[in-house]
């Protein structure tokens, strides 16, 4: 393992229970959508945690992130409390967003997370505000700008990453590479190998990572951050991965082949650090499977408070619109 | 008569299409071996291949800018946007280009595209995937739009967007997709500017569009116990607008209500109402126009709130007494 | 008092408030040295600098998105589309993310931008250039819609407009940034939300918008000789919408015209005239209410047809006549 | 003079011919906005002739161009007839488009040129598809789509040219390099050296080329539009070129040195093709007179058609909105 920033080994349990945390609590609304008892759609992380623990690894919570329809992850990274996002889910007042917004759209901006997005590519302009915000005041910190493989074909995606070069702003274009957009293969909607060169198209740095090997996320996310904060400008990186679940709440998956989906579930990357956790002597077997057990009572926790929370009242229809 | 569902009616009446020309054609995100984000292209590319049912990048932009240079010279394709709330990103390709190509060109050349896409609340889905907007682009000269509320109508109304020689934006329902009716198997056309009365009645209109001809129709059989009749016209295309058969409707009946999904606050509603009352039907009028539409917000996640986001039956049920009551003491 | 034009009203507004707050700065196409599409910006990165003044790159959605992630975080940007059309490439910025994320974060967070832009006919741009597009933001929850239509105005609204923390979409009319008027040098505030009743009048109530109110006021001298006693109302600012004094304004005339450029179909003068049917001026109404707006027609080049395209005063003066005369007769 | 393609020598005269009647018409124009006499506004295209001839020279009348703002002389070289186009610019019933569409809406169907643009990259799209066309129908067509430097920061840039490649179209994206948008350097709003590298975000070949040495442009879209044809996807050409004139009617120029300016004018490209053809004896200095005068006439016939044609009946107005 070599970890280039400083990290200690409390962090990287913690980050090994986040990985956990993101997983369980996927998992959880995965068998609320089965039986039915929860409104709406979601989209799942699972198989994915080590690009949102690793790149927000090296976050403060001054830092920013925008975040995707796919964002569970990503909120619990930065820092968010499950069980607020668990009652998000259920659409309780309690939730990040009083139950308006869903699991589309939990934002949680003391922690620096500026929103998860419905829109395919939408966060990515956001993300080049927020840097530009951080440039034209001078703060201190950096934005990652999360996004899938397929948000690389908007043009959202385009002129925002090329105006973030131009101008030199502090942010880390982060694209998860799970290999598919909703049920398309990247390989028939980019006649490239990776997205990564197109970083090229706008003269800033491509990165290519396993983006299942959470040590590997750190240290680019380091190294890119690290960048943006010299003032340097951004960087894309790609991190390359898989979601081990269905698009989103109903997704037959025909578009892709069981012995695929088995290849990726070994390469699992909450077991992969593991291992390396326990291989470098940062804790036992004995003290993994605490850690596990602790996120998970910790999604339990969430789920009673989630149901115990009260609805919106209805006037809270009309409340929020402007400020 | 043989039943399908609204989503059946739609995928057979661009199947019969394709089947007979050959510049028909699909394009949009995950059409392919997918079906769409709500199944309605599920087999197609089973039955006319990957070229012709053509899965492409998320690109809105593109599809529908592609979508009209392909129509520009020859093609005839029907674009599918897989939430209406996409249409942000298409706006330039439709509004700029589409629906002024024409014109602009003095008179040379057509567009004859469709883009079909799923619209309004009701699933869940947030503030990002649950508008009604189809009051933008009935604003815009040029397009054409469509809102079927019945399995019959959309694959008689679609079959008409494929053959018109203009770009028609296709407004499906999502809620109405499983809804059965009976469906002719043989193509049919429904002429655009052609309102549905989908209930015959004499005291009070009632204008409806989309989810809300169904909710419209609740009101009525509510209503009927009471001894209220009344009649649900559906207009079904906005672009065309049958002008004349909702003014000689609320002519015979002397009250008007209109109601639609979408915000009410710039929603088509505010045209509707004000078409008739510009017209001679005005003089008729026992009463003010109403209109029920959204309210001002966003729509929320919460499903309680989705609902009172948007006009529900007891809203319709209350309206028509308000109109009836207040018409028959004030004027 | 010191005269300007409505241009230099515009500018000196945001070159007061960038003087006063660092967190308002300026993004568009162009306008740095250039000094903007219409010359609006024009001396200005001269005294802020091209880090306040940034010229950007021809990117209308990433301009929008990159102004919502900056106010999201803390700044006040004001951005420049060069033509109000190129809103067509803005929506999704607009519409799905500065006008829902408060709503969507229950609450969270504030978006504080303005978003200025040229819009209207007259200046032989064609279809693409000269489109009247307010009634699109106008039907968004969680956008304010501004419409100036003089040097004063828009000096004070534009400084309410950036102090506003919400997003606001802002019109200029191209044909107007010449015309002069008196501006006082020091800031002041005009409030959303409020109406300004142009010309006082008894007889006939016309509610116009941004280059109408002109031709509104040059209709109503005519009529004025002829012993028609016009009322002017200009909303300034159509979201929100200050229907008190529409209301009021009409309940004293009895008779309503709304104009404005934008195409009549789907227009905002359905939600005015709507309103205004829905409310208690329903029962003072002579006459029915009538709307003047653009000929459902892109916007022709040719000089000629690029006017009948859109009202004039002789258009409005007739509409006047028609309905004091129908009022008359048929009430 | 190494020419790819077989053309005659009397081809390549009237090459040289359209390039002064592009600058000609053009120049005309000038002067009409400079008096006042003509309504809404233009942008011309002096100084870059070769672009539009060269890359033109290579079609047949079934091969298909997409224009832009800047589009006369696209117009021009794909056949289109300078009378009617003047007509146009006078808003003129006998204009291309009866005078509704004026300066930016020019289209010549008939000869494969789908038309002018007023939206800035708005055309890109248009000409995939009209590429998407000829491959769905087996057409034996190229198109090729024209539009400037700014445009490459659009979206529809990005996701049009994106499609291409995917798909194989036969598309040439041909990129009128003339180091400004309206105002803004190129070298300000890109951070790279050549648009053509863009080319790698797409895996299409992409060509520099100066835009100002018509048998470059030639050579370059022959061989761009070969490939195409041959069913082997698109190219991304990038021609280096200047305009001598403001961006539009009225343009003080404040963003350039009148230096720059007076460099590009050493590199007229008319003189330039004239040289070769001189040289290359495929044309006399006198001849050269001669056509330039041919050229001129045609442009004073077309002044005198537009000025004498009508105007269009007011019930124009409300024709051709639908088909
Ligand atoms: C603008 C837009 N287009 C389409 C969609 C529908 N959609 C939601 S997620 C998705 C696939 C996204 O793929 P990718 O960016 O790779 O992210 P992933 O889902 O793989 O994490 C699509 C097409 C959307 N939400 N927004
Ligand atoms: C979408 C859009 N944005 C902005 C404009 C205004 N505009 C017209 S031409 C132009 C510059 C275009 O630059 P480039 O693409 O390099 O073409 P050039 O004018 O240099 O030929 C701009 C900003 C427009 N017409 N359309
Ligand atoms: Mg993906
Ligand atoms: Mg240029």
């Amino acid at each position: 393992m070599k970890l280039i920033p400083d990290i200690t080994d409390e962090k990287l349990i913690s980050l090994y229970k986040q990985m956990w945390l993101i997983r369980l609590f996927d998992e959880k609304l995965e068998q609320f959508f089965a039986e039915g008892s929860m409104h709406g759609t979601t989209h799942l992380t699972v198989g994915q945690e080590a690009t949102a623990v690793g790149a927000c690894a090296v976050l403060r919570d001054e830092d920013k992130i925008t975040s995707t329809h796919r964002g569970h992850g990503h909120s619990i990274a930065k820092g968010a409390r499950v069980d607020k996002m668990m009652a998000e889910m259920f659409g309780k007042i309690t939730g990040y967003c009083k139950g308006k917004g869903g699991s589309m759209h939990i934002a949680d901006l003391e922690r620096g997370n500026l929103g998860a997005n419905g829109i395919v590519g939408g966060g990515i302009p956001l993300a080049v505000g927020s840097a530009l915000t951080a440039q034209m005041k001078e703060l201190d910190y950096v934005t990652v700008c999360f996004f899938g493989d397929g948000a690389t074909n908007e043009g959202s995606f385009h002129e925002a990453v090329n105006m973030a070069s131009i101008w030199d702003l502090p942010v880390v274009f982060f694209c998860e590479n799970n290999h598919y957009g909703m049920s398309s293969p990247v390989s028939e909607l980019v006649n490239i190998e990776h997205i990564a060169n197109r970083a090229g198209a706008y003269g800033i740095p491509g990165v290519i990572i396993d983006g299942n090997d959470m040590i590997e996320v750190v240290n680019a996310t380091y190294q890119a951050t690290e960048r943006a904060l010299r003032g340097e400008g951004p960087t894309l990186i790609e991190a390359k991965t898989y979601r081990w679940k269905g698009h989103s709440k109903s997704d037959a998956m025909t578009y892709r082949t069981r012995k695929e989906e088995e290849a990726w579930r070994a390469k699992d990357p909450i077991i992969r650090l593991e291992k390396v956790l326990v291989e470098e002597g940062i804790f036992t077997k004995e003290k993994a499977i605490a850690v596990r057990q602790e996120a998970y009572q910790e999604i339990e926790d969430a789920v009673e408070f989630a149901k115990n929370s009260p609805m919106p009242p209805v006037d809270e229809l009309r409340t929020d619109v402007y400020a | 008569m043989r039943e399908l569902t609204y989503l059946e009616a739609v995928r057979e009446a661009m199947s019969q299409e394709m089947r007979k020309n050959d510049d028909v054609f699909l394009m949009g995100e995950d059409i392919g071996v997918y079906g769409g984000g709500f199944g309605v292209t599920k087999g197609m590319v089973e039955e006319f291949g990957d070229k012709r049912i053509r899965n492409t990048p998320i690109s809105e932009a593109a599809i529908a800018g592609v979508a009209v240079g392909s129509a520009l010279t020859g093609m005839r394709p029907i674009i599918e946007l897989q939430f209406s709330d996409f249409i942000t990103i298409a706006m330039d390709q439709l509004v700029n280009q589409a629906a002024k190509i024409r014109y602009m060109y003095g008179g040379k050349g057509k567009v004859p595209l469709v883009l079909r896409t799923p619209s309004g609340s009701g699933t869940g889905a947030a503030a990002q995937h649950s508008q009604s907007l189809e009051a933008w682009v009935a604003h815009i000269p040029g397009l054409k739009v469509v809102q079927p509320s019945t399995a019959y109508d959309v694959k008689g109304l679609l079959k008409t967007a494929i053959d018109d020689d203009n770009p028609v934006i296709f407004y499906e329902h999502k809620l109405l997709y499983k809804q059965k009716g009976e469906v002719p198997e043989e193509p049919y056309s429904i002429p655009f500017g052609k309102a549905d009365i989908k209930r015959k009645g004499t005291d009070v209109t009632i204008v409806a569009t989309a989810m809300m001809v169904h909710k419209a129709l609740e009101a009525a059989d509510q209503l009927e116990k009471e001894g209220i009749h009344v009649e649900v016209v559906d207009p079904r295309t906005l672009i065309p607008l049958d002008e004349k058969t909702i003014i000689e409707s609320v002519i015979r009946t002397r009250h008007l209500i209109v109601v639609h999904e979408a915000v009410k606050r710039g929603g088509i509603g505010g045209e509707i109402a004000s078409m008739v009352a510009e017209s001679e039907a005005f003089h008729h009028l026992a009463a003010p126009i109403k209109r029920l539409g959204g309210a001002a917000v966003p729509i929320p996640f919460n499903e309680e709130l989705e609902k009172a986001a948007v006009p529900q039956v007891v809203d319709i049920v209350e309206a028509v007494r308000e109109v009836l009551v207040g018409g028959m003491v004030v004027r």
